[in-house]
Formats: structure tokens, sequence, C-alpha cells
């Protein structure tokens, strides 16, 4: 099989996971997007460094792993607190500062 | 050489910086600095006797001031023998002053601040004096600007006085301008600031450049020393406190434009262009200073009036050429003595009479004050010119060297000069006999009385001095041998004479006693109140010969016209200009606010877009 | 031959029979446990237990297991179908897949192969055994999620914080494991007990790691998820029939996993007792698994044990010990474990060694005593009752306040 | 034409790699596109969840198993297990409408979408045509847990200790931000039990009555009465009270004795 499939396939899920950063509402479900997105790239670099021989792609997924993790939970400590003022997760009902 | 500056600016900053707590003793610390400069000055100058003629400068770097480049300037400081007169004649009549001052401003609340004012203006001064090029020199002449503006608005609880102050600040901005347009022309021209390397430039510099340098530095000296035709300030200067008005207008900063001017000597020499300018202005203030002087009846505008004169005389000396330095410097040096004699004496007169100027409202007064009298009498016949006081050997000399510059003008100049004698002994003589002779018309409640002792001392130091300051600079013509380095009068005796000095002084004296004696018959009884039917010379030189109406019509209207058209401009053109495009981007914002909606999603798309873009230029540039 | 090469020689039919194997294995295990816990507890309360299906009642499990199968399946309204549905299958799924890299026997032959009792073995099998912990989670949190209703929507929150919390004190006792064998690989970690067990050597880590097993599979004393007293029935309260029954299969299994993993890590696995080693050659090398198998019904037995005599503790206090002694305590011995082992491996003198460790010793009891007199203090110190209006009449005495006698209050 | 291109492909090559890429992919493709139209959140989790188990069994065929266990261990362990948590905490029964608010955001978006992926798997077909892939035999020769550590732990040991830093950072900010200040004191089983017998009267010293105690019914929306008769609304929960699911005790009162004997 050819490898870049998986690069195929990653390119497809990223550009799913901006959609879905674009189009939903719901705070969760855009990070979940971001997720996603950034679950891409990883799969693209462990591609990488499997047509490259060697292991540094996969190190770079293994930080981008941990970071996504730092971002998940910062991420939701905010919904949560803006959950607990305003009741809602929608992002487009936090847009106080336009106008 | 730098502790000469340092100390009273020092002592300056203390003095502000302290506040109330130094209100006790300031003064005294004011006055030993002065004198302790004073001292230095002395010492330097003995030191600089020993040494031979050539080796007398002395030049001390204090630091790269400026340096850009290959455009370098030092704060650098020069003291030769041109400078070393002017110190001693800083620190010297400062001194007196200083001591005079403690006295006479007993019982302002805010001597502290005078003190520190006064500090301030010797400090600037002296940098002024001491400064080893022009962008130095300049530092001290806005230095002694600042102060003198400071000391004229003093009592600023007084509008008028204020306004005075301002005034003087507005002139001699005027003659900055041409200082500093000076500097800059010079910088052009020789790529220095310095005196040596202008000095060294100047013989291979154009006419043209050379006559523009002379001409914008006669304009700061006619800003600085009140001369034609930026002389109007320093009437109105005599609102600051009398020790003030000797100090600096009489005695020190209002020189400053002789010193300028025999600073600059190698300009002038090489420009006759510039030197006849100079000897026009010295001519027509002499005469003008003169006039007004006829016509004041307030003791100290009719002082500041002779001193106009008798700086344009200085000036006059300095347009004649290399001998005409030694001479104006002679008689700047006298004339510190005798006139800063004569405003003590006016402030010591104004003291015992409850701050009375008009000379009308005294009479009799040598009765109640001799000492002052006495000491102000020295300082007239010293202005006057009567052998063997001081003036006789300097305004002689340069009425004398006026007559014998040579050419048909020479006949013009020297006979205005010697006009200006006459009228200066006019108008002198009606100064002191309306105040100190004939009979008493001041009110009963006043009661003059002689100055203490802190005053009258420095005012008989002074009196000394404009006694005997003349012959001693003068015997063996050591003032001019001194100075020869330094102005470069070597071909002193060139030309052949047109009056030999016994005949001028002959005349001199014959004019003087004529004037004199005009004043004394018609100023020996005179009413309190000034007579109203005058002639209208009289009536034109009341008006300080319309001075200020020219001024204000020549000047400050058609100002007004040009600021309010460029306002115009400003605001319809360059405003409009602005507004121009603030609307604009009101009108672009507004459309641009739309994309700005406040959800984040749109903001993410934006960011994909720019991604896509970016992406589309990779995939166009790698096709 | 290692292990892992071994299973690498087997043939594929092999593996469909060792799956077999585990999954009959499983579902015995269960029935037994369900039997055993309930006559054992019955012991423990003075009662009988199941005695009437079969002979000592054990049939009893089977019994019930066709009554759940026979019984309604109901479906709230409120509740999210699909997950509904899928939340007990992805639990009795996952919990099989942790056998998968269990060794359960030595080396033996079966069907004239020679292989070893253990479907596969991955260098990183004990993550593996984690990863489908935390996949079966999803089971307990949807199916409390999907439930639409709010005891089993508690229960299920109560489960994800404890399961998150509880994985990371099991994952660092593990370290110690690995830090130790030098392996991730179950067989390799067996193998590396062949002198002294893991129990012994790392007691600390075999702590932690018995104390979080039972907060990882929801059992008392930390059975929160489904605390009857508070929640009904925690996450399943809705469940019922098959569905049911899942949940009961997994937990079960679960049980039986986290205790074959304990008898992996910690007691040497399928190894015999020290001393009895001749008996891993009887029957072929089949006797190990008897030995594993001892080894796990030990374990279910302590869990049993658990159930029989604690209470179960406040949310509160369940965290608090998740997250203040047991997760710092870890990390501090894996701090002293692997300087341990950077000492041995630099080949430090034994004086060294045994220097550091008295000196660990000392530390930590110096801290301890210093934090209980602290605590001390402050309870001292907090004592003292908000000082209330106090009532005109008699009232009980407060421990720690003395008879308060109103009337003499009031006058005093 | 690349579609076609890439099924004769798998028809050639039917590797197992390959047919389990091509069995797990296009369903990960389609969870992924489900995450963008599923109207609860928790489906969209559940869907992602089920995105990034694949991608762990991805890793795990491309030779990166220890990225594939972790990817489970800390994806669909410890992240996706916290959406759901914080989904559980927010707005548990909250399905969203997918209607679009904003005007002009989801047909560009789309279209964006689109026009990128078509760029960017362009850009990709020319770049790996003439690249074989080296493979990571060499590299995991030593086990692929080892050889990450040695990378891990020699060439980025400061990015290690940098992300080690950012992840103790975070888990602060999480804590500051999620954390709400409690501004009352909250009451002990002690306390309560103490303020109980400080009342007053004693008559709640012995808790409060029980729902239907002497009533007529056991439901718990039912005061219960009191030996004389008269019902006791305190014997209702306040939780009830607040829903406002009780009945009004009134009806509920028995005769007085008195009436009863006459």
């Amino acid at each position: 099989m050819d490898i870049s499939n998986y690069l195929y396939l990653s390119v497809i899920l990223f550009t799913i996971g901006a959609l879905g950063v674009l189009i939903r509402r719901n705070a969760i479900v855009i990070f979940m997007c971001i997720e996603l997105m950034l679950n891409a790239s990883n799969l693209a670099l462990v591609t990488f460094s499997r047509i490259n021989g060697n292991l540094d792609g996969q190190v770079a997924s293994f930080f981008t792993m941990v970071v996504a993790a730092c971002e998940v939970v910062v991420g939701l400590a905010i919904i949560v607190t803006i959950y607990r003022s305003r009741r809602s997760a929608s992002v487009d009902d936090a847009s106080l500062l336009k106008n | 050489m730098v502790y000469l500056i340092a100390l009273p600016l020092l002592s300056s900053a203390i003095l502000l910086l302290l506040g109330r707590i130094a209100d006790k003793w300031g003064h005294l610390l004011a006055t030993l600095v002065s004198a302790s400069a004073f001292g230095f000055g002395v010492q330097q100058f003995l030191q600089m006797h020993k040494q031979p003629g050539s080796n007398r400068a002395v030049t001390q770097k204090l630091f790269d001031w400026i340096s850009v480049g290959t455009f370098k300037v030092d704060a650098s400081l020069l003291l030769d023998q041109l400078s070393i007169c002017f110190v001693l004649l800083i620190t010297g009549v400062g001194t007196l002053i200083h001591i005079y001052s403690i006295a006479y401003m007993s019982h302002d609340k805010d001597r502290r601040r005078f003190f520190a004012f006064l500090n301030l203006f010797i400090a600037a001064m002296l940098l002024l004096v001491l400064g080893d090029s022009y962008l130095n020199l300049y530092v001290g002449w806005e230095g002694v600007g600042l102060a003198s503006y400071l000391l004229i608005g003093f009592w600023n609880q007084n509008p008028v006085y204020a306004v005075a102050a301002k005034k003087a600040f507005v002139a001699n901005r005027v003659g900055d301008l041409g200082l500093s347009l000076a500097i800059m022309i010079s910088f052009a021209q020789f790529g220095t600031a310095s005196f040596s390397g202008v000095a060294a430039g100047a013989p291979h510099a154009s006419s043209a450049a050379l006559t523009a340098i002379g001409a914008m530095l006669l304009l700061a000296a006619a800003g600085k020393s009140a001369q034609f035709p930026l002389q109007s300030w320093l009437g109105d200067a005599m609102a600051g406190p009398t020790p003030v008005s000797a100090l600096i207008h009489a005695a020190t900063m209002v020189t400053a434009g002789v010193y300028l001017i025999t600073r600059s000597n190698f300009i002038f020499d090489a420009s006759s262009t510039a030197r006849m300018m100079v000897i026009a202005v010295g001519v027509i203030t002499l005469l003008f200073g003169a006039i007004v002087g006829t016509a004041k009846d307030d003791i100290k505008k009719a002082l500041a009036a002779s001193t106009m004169s008798q700086i344009g005389y200085m000036i006059l000396a300095t347009g004649l050429g290399p001998v005409g330095y030694a001479f104006a410097i002679l008689h700047l040096l006298t004339h510190g003595f005798f006139k800063a004699g004569m405003f003590l004496g006016a402030g010591s007169v104004m003291h015992g009479m409850d701050d009375e100027v008009n000379m009308r409202k005294y009479g009799g007064l040598a009765k109640v004050m001799p000492v002052t009298a006495i000491t102000f009498g020295l300082g007239y016949l010293a202005i006057l010119g009567v052998p063997p006081f001081a003036g006789f050997y300097s305004k002689d000399k340069i009425i004398e060297t006026a007559f014998n510059s040579g050419g048909s003008k020479a006949i013009v100049i020297g006979g205005a000069a010697l006009l200006g004698a006459g009228i200066t002994a006019f108008y002198m003589t009606r100064v002191v006999v309306l105040t100190f002779a004939g009979a008493r018309r001041w009110k009963s409640e006043a009661h003059p009385h002689e100055s203490s002792f802190l005053m009258w001392a420095p005012m008989v130091v002074l009196a000394i001095g404009s006694v005997a300051s003349g012959f001693l600079l003068s015997m063996g013509s050591a003032l001019v041998n001194w100075l020869q380095p330094v102005v470069n009068a070597s071909h002193v005796a060139s030309g052949k004479e047109l009056m030999k000095p016994m005949t001028v002084s002959v005349l001199a004296l014959g004019v003087v006693v004529l004037g004199a004696g005009y004043a004394i018959i018609k100023y020996r009884a005179v009413a309190a109140e000034a007579p109203e039917k005058v002639s209208i010379f009289t009536r034109a030189a009341r008006m300080d010969l319309g001075q200020d109406i020219v001024n204000d019509k020549v000047f400050v209207k058609p100002g007004f016209a040009l600021t309010a058209g460029l306002v115009a401009v400003d605001y319809k053109v360059i405003d409009g200009a602005v507004r121009l495009v603030g609307w604009l981007i009101n009108e672009i914002s507004d459309v641009l606010r739309k994309i700005q909606n406040g959800y984040v999603r749109s903001y993410a798309l934006m960011m994909l877009i720019g991604v896509f873009i970016c992406v589309l230029i990779l995939w166009m540039v790698t096709a | 031959m290692s292990t892992a090469t071994m299973l690498g020689n087997d043939p594929g039919w092999i593996i469909l029979v060792k799956g077999l194997f585990i999954f009959v294995f499983c579902v015995l295990c269960t029935l037994m446990a369900v039997w055993g816990e309930r006559r054992i507890v019955a012991r423990m309360q003075m009662r009988l237990g199941p005695n009437r299906v079969g002979k000592f009642g054990l049939l009893q499990a089977l019994a019930d297991g066709v009554k759940l199968a026979l019984k309604e399946d109901l479906i709230p309204a409120a509740a999210d179908k699909i997950v509904f549905i899928v939340a007990p299958i992805i639990s009795a799924t996952t919990c099989f897949m942790a056998f998968a890299v269990i060794p359960m026997t030595g080396k033996v032959h079966l069907f004239g192969h020679v292989t070893a009792m253990q479907l596969t073995d991955l260098p990183v099998s004990v993550l593996y055994i984690l990863a489908i912990a935390s996949i079966g989670v999803y089971g307990i949190v949807l199916a409390g999620w999907s439930s639409g209703s709010t005891y089993p929507l508690l229960g299920g929150l109560r489960s994800s914080a404890q399961v998150i919390s509880y994985e990371v004190a099991m994952g660092l006792s593990l370290v110690a494991v690995f830090i130790y064998s030098g392996s991730m690989s179950t067989s390799e970690i067996v193998a590396a007990q062949h002198k002294w067990w893991f129990a012994v050597v790392l007691f600390p880590s075999f702590v932690i790691y018995v104390i979080s097993m039972v907060g990882e599979t929801n059992r008392a004393p930390f059975d929160l998820a489904e605390a009857e007293g508070e929640l009904v029935g925690g996450f399943h309260t809705e469940y019922s029939s098959l569905k049911f029954a899942l949940f009961f299969l997994a937990e079960y299994v679960n049980i039986i996993a986290v205790s074959s993993l304990a008898t992996t890590l910690f007691l040497g696995g399928y190894h015999a007792l020290p001393g009895l080693t001749f008996t891993e050659n009887w029957l072929g090398g089949w006797f190990t698994f008897f030995w594993f198998l001892g080894k796990v019904v030990m374990f279910f037995f302590g869990f049993v044990w658990l159930r029989g005599t604690l209470p179960r503790l406040r949310y509160d206090q369940f965290m608090k010990f998740g997250w203040k002694i047991l997760i710092p305590g870890s990390l501090f011995w894996i701090l002293v474990l692997a300087t341990l082992r950077v000492m041995s491996q630099r080949a430090a003198s034994r004086t060294l060694v045994v220097g550091f460790s008295i000196g660990v010793v000392l530390l930590v009891v110096a801290i301890s005593s210093l934090y209980d007199r602290s605590k001390e203090k402050a309870e001292k110190a907090g004592a003292i009752l908000p000082s209330l209006p106090a009532p005109s009449f008699p009232i009980p005495e407060i421990p720690g306040q003395g008879f308060i006698n109103g009337r003499s209050e009031i006058n005093g | 034409m690349t579609l076609f291109h890439l099924a004769l492909q798998v028809g050639r090559t039917a590797t197992p790699e390959a047919v389990q890429f091509w069995l797990l992919a296009p369903i990960a493709v389609i969870a992924a596109l489900g995450i963008l139209v599923v109207k609860k959140a928790i489906h969209a989790a559940l869907l992602m969840a089920w995105v990034m188990v694949t991608l762990a069994i991805f890793y795990i065929a491309e030779d990166a198993l220890f990225l594939g266990i972790v990817q489970i261990v800390v994806y669909t362990g410890a992240v996706m297990m916290l959406f759901l948590f914080i989904l559980m905490l927010v707005g548990v029964d909250s399905t969203e409408s997918l209607g679009e608010t904003i005007k002009g955001q989801r047909i560009p978006s789309i279209l964006i979408a689109v026009g990128l992926l078509g760029l960017v798997v362009s850009l990709l077909g020319r770049a790996t045509i003439t690249q074989p892939a080296v493979g990571l035999a060499t590299a995991n020769a030593d086990g692929n847990v080892q050889g990450i550590a040695k990378l891990l732990f020699t060439e980025y040991v400061w990015a290690f200790e940098v992300v080690s830093a950012l992840l103790i950072t975070a888990a602060l900010g999480a804590m500051v931000l999620a954390h709400s200040q409690q501004t009352k004191s909250k009451f002990a089983q002690r306390d309560l039990s103490i303020a109980r017998f400080r009342k007053s009267s004693l008559g709640g010293a012995a808790g409060l009555p029980t729902s239907g105690v002497f009533a007529r019914h056991n439901a718990v929306d039912v005061p219960a009465l009191l030996p004389d008769g008269t019902p006791a609304p305190t014997s209702i929960s306040q939780t009830l009270k607040a829903r406002g699911d009780m009945i009004t005790s009134d009806g509920f009162a028995l005769e007085s004795i008195e009436e009863q004997e006459d």
C-alpha cells in the first residue's frame, strides 16, 4: 500500500476538523474539532517519520499530544467558567466585544 | 577652570532645590560662591600673567558633546586674554552686586530665589565667555537669556513686569536666531564651530559667506546688547530689581554682543561689509540711546538709555577694525565700573525714596545721601569723559579712532560719536542735577536716608574703579598689548591720523562742557510733574523715538497677519488633508467593521481563507 | 526462546483456540465469582447464602443469568437509544480484551504445539491494558449519560472522575515495575520475577496498585459510581435484562482482569511459590495455570473481604485520598526507586545504598510525625465551636465542650 | 481517475495493512463527517473517540506502537473523558440546532475547506510521487519505546522539560479558572447535628418528619400527618418544594377527633 494514503487521510481529517470549527457553534464541539485537526497532523507526522526512517516525527507528535492535553484542560476550564456565568456554551453568545 | 562655571551652577541648583531650607543662608552661600569665583579668576589671571604672550590661552576639554560620524563637537573651555577680562568683570562686579543685593533685597521674601538666579546668571555668563566654540557659547548665550528673563520678571506678580520679561525674551530670541544661523552657516562653510577652526578657515572663505556670518552675528549681538533695531527691550528690562539692572543690563550681559564681535574678529576683519554694518548699527544706537536718554524721567530708564548709547560706542569701536577691539573692551570694562556704580547709586536712591523712580520727585538728595551722591558723581564724571576719569581714556579713544578710521565716512562717524558725547553730557547732567541738586521735590512722608554699609561699600569700590580703571588699563597701552594676541591688532598705527589725540580730547571736552552746561541751566529748577507742552523732539524722545510703534507696525502687525494666513492655510489645507484622511478611514472602517462582527467563527473563517491563499500561492509557485 | 517469539510462531487456529479459552475462562470465573462472593459475604454476615440451585448452590449464578435474560428489556423514554445500547456493549467487550496479554501458564503443549497460554505479547502490553481499561470506562460514563436520569448521570460523572484519578495512581505504581523489570511486556515482567516477587521488592507500589485497582473497578469501598444508598444503582439504575447482565459480567470480568494483572506484575504470575518450583513441570506445564488461578482467586477473595467489611467512602474523602495521598506517595516512591536503580546501575557500594534507604525512611518518618502533630494542633485550634446563644434548657454533653448548663451559662 | 487508480491499487496489493486501512479509513472519515452534523455534543464526542481509536490503530500499523497506545491512553482515555465530563456538567440535555445564524458563514466555509483540501491533495500528489518510504525497521531496531526514549531524553530533552512545565502550568491554570470561591462555609454533619440541638425548641432535634408517615398516601410529595392529624409541610423535600411538585397539604388533614366522634 502506498504510504501517502495516510497523508491523504490526514489532509481529509484536517479539513473536516477545520470545517467543524467554522460551522459548529458549541464551544465543546469546536474544541473537539481542533483536537481532530491536531490528530490529523499527528497522523501526518507519524507517516513522515515512517517515510524518513527516523523517530523524530513520532517525538514531535508526542509533544503535540502533550500540548493538546494542556490546551484541552485550560480550554475546558474556560468553557466551564463561561458556562457558569452565562449558561451557554455557544461561541456565538460570547461576543460582548463586538461593536 | 570648569569650577568657575560649576560652582555658581551648583549653588544655584542647591538654592532652588532645597527651597525654604536655604532661606536663611542662601544669599550668603551665593555671595561666597561668587566671591570665590572671583578669587579663582584672579588666581587664573595672575597665573596667565606670568606666561609669555603666546602661551596665555588655555583650553580645557570637558567631554565629547556631539559625536555623529565625522561631525564632532567637544564641550571645552577656552581661557585666554579676552575671556579673563570678562571673567574678572563678571565675577568681580557680580560679587559686589551680590553683596549689595544682600541688603537691597533683604525685605523680599524671595531673596533666596533671587540669589539662585544671580548665580545661574553668573554661571551662564561665564560659560558664554569661556566656551571655545560658537556652540558652547550658544549654550551660555541662551543661559544668560534665561537668567535675564527670570530676573527681569522676578517680580512677576506685576503683569507689566512679566510682560517686560517676555518682551526681553522675545527680542533676545530674534538675536539668538541670528546666532544659530551664524553657527549653521559656519558649520556648512568650515565644518566646525570652534573659534580656532573658524579663524583658521576664515581667510579662505568666500566673502559672501563671511558677510552672511558677520551679519548674523551682528544680529545676535544687537539682540543681546540692545542695539538698533532690537534695542526696545532694554528700557522695559528695568522692571527687574536694580542690582539686576546693574549687573546684567549694564555691566555684563548686554556687553555679550561686544564680546561676540570681538571674539569673531577674524570674521569682521575679513569682511568689510560686515564691519560697515557694525559701524552703522553702533552709530545709530549711540545716538538713539543718547536722544532717548534726554527725555526719560525714570532714573533707571535714563541710565538704561545711556547704557544703550555707551554700548553703541563699543559696537562702533569693534566695527573700526583691529585697533578698535581693544578700545571697545577698554570702554566695556570702564563702563562696567561706572555704569554699575551709577545703577547701584540709583538703587540706593530708590531704596531711600521708597522705590520712587521719577527723578522729578527727587532733588537735593546730595545732602541726605552723601555717599551715594559722591559715588554717583564720580561715575558721572567718568561717563562724561572728564580727565582723568575712566571714560576719558576709553571713550575719547573710540572717538579718536572713529575720526582716524580713514575715508570720508570717518568724519561722519567721528562727528556722530562726538555729538553722542555731547548729548551724553547733557542727559547725565540732567540726571545728576534732577536727583542730587536743586530743591527737594519729594513728599514729606518720604524719609530719604543713606543706605547701609553693605550697599554703599560696593558703590565705593565701583566708584574707585570708575576713577582709576581707565588710567590703569590704558597706561602704557596695557590692555591693548594684553589683548593683542587675541584680536590680532598688529597694525595699530597704520593709516594716517585725521586728528591728533589731543585735538579729539579738547573737542570732546568742549562738547561735554556745552552739553553739561545747557543741562545745568535748563534743569536747575523744575516742576515735580513733567511738562505736557513740549517740543515735538522731546515728545518723540519720550516715546523712545517710536521704537515700539515701529516694531508694532513693521513686525508685529505683519507678523500677526502672516500667522493668521498660515493658520488659515494650516486649517484649510493641512488640517483639511488630515480630516480628509480621517474621514476616509472612518468611512472605510464603517465598511470594514462589518467584518469584525464579534463571532469567533467568522474570524476563524478569515484565518482559513488566509491559509487557503498561502497554500494557493505555494501551489502556484511549485507548479 | 522468549515468550514473544514463541507466541509469534503460533498458527492462526491456535490463536483462535486460545481466544476461546480466554472467553470461557472469563465467563466461568464470573459465574463462580458471583456464587463465591455471595457465599463468602453470607459467611461474614452469619448467613448461609445461596445453596438451593445445584450442589452448594453452585449453579445459582447461572440461574440468575437465565432469569436476567428473560426479563423485559426496558429503554427509558428520555434515554438516548443508540448510546444506551452501545454502552453495555463497550463495557462487556473491552473487559475481555485485557486478557489478551495476560500470561496464564508457562510453556505448555497445546495440540502438539509448544506455546504459552497468552494470546499475544506486546512490548507495551501493560500500557495496552491501561488503554483498554480507559476505553472500558466509556461504558459506564455513557450508560450514565444516556439513561436520561439524574442518578445514573451522577454515577457516570463520579465514575469518570474516579477512573481518571485512580488511573494516574495506578500508572505511577506500574512505573516502578517498569523501572525494575526494564520492560513493559507482561511475559518479561513475569520472567523478571523468577527470584523475588515484585510484591516484596516493590511493596509500596504493590499496595498502591491494589488500592487503585479497587478504585478502578468501582468496587466497595470505592463503589461510588453505583452507590446503592445514594444513587439507587448508580450508572446502571435504568438498565434491565440482558443489558444489565452485560454490566454485571463486565464488572466481574474486570475484577478478574485487574487481579490477573496484579498477579502478573507483583506475584510472579503463573510461577509457583518459592520452594515449590518443581510443580511447574507437572501436567506438562499446565499446572502453572493453577498457581495463576490460585493467586487470582486470592485477590478476588480480597475484593469480597473488603466488600464485606468496609463502609463506602464519602466522595470527597475518596478523591482526597487519591490525589493527596496515593499520587504524591507513589511519585515520591518512584523518585526513591529511580535513585536506587541508578545507584545499582552505577555499581554503588552496598553501604551507600543502605545509607540512602535509611535516610529516606527517616525522612518519611519525620515528615509523617510532623504532619500528625500539625494535624493535632489544627484539630485543637478548630475544636472551638461557634458560640451560639446558649439555650435556656440543659442540653446533653458535647464531646470536647463539657457539659453546658444553659442557666449557669446565662447567670455566669 | 485518482479514485480508480486507488481502487486498482487496493486490488493489487491486499497486504494486511492495506486491508486494515481501507476498512478503517473510510469509517474514520465518515465518523469525522458525523461530527459536523450530529446534534448532540456527546455523539460528536463518541465519534471523535472513534476517530482517535482508529488513528491509534493506524499508528500501530505504522510502527509507532508506543504512540498508538499513548494515543488511546491520553486522547481516548483522558482527553475525551474530560470532554465527556464537561459535557455532563454543561448542558446534559442540550441539543444544538444546526441552522447557521451568521450570514455568509457556512457556504464560504465549505467552499474554502474543500478548496484547501483540493490544493493540499494536489500538492501531496506532486510531492510524494518519486520518494520511496524508508520505513522504521532500523530506527525501531532496539524497540520503538527505547528509540523514542533515546530521542526524548537526549536531543529533545529541553523540549521535554519545557512541555512538562507547560503541562503543570496548564493544570494549575485550569484549577484557578474552574475554581469557584465558596462564599459560605459548609456545614458538616456534626455541625448540623449540634445546630439542631441548640435551637430554642427541641422539636426538630430528632429530624424532620418523614413524608407519608401516618398519611393515607405514601408518595414523596404528600405531607406526613402529625399525631393530631394535621399535615406537616416540613416533611416534604425542599427540592420538591422548589420545583413546585407539591400538593397543598390542607386536603390531607384528617377531621378533628371530636368531629369524628360526633
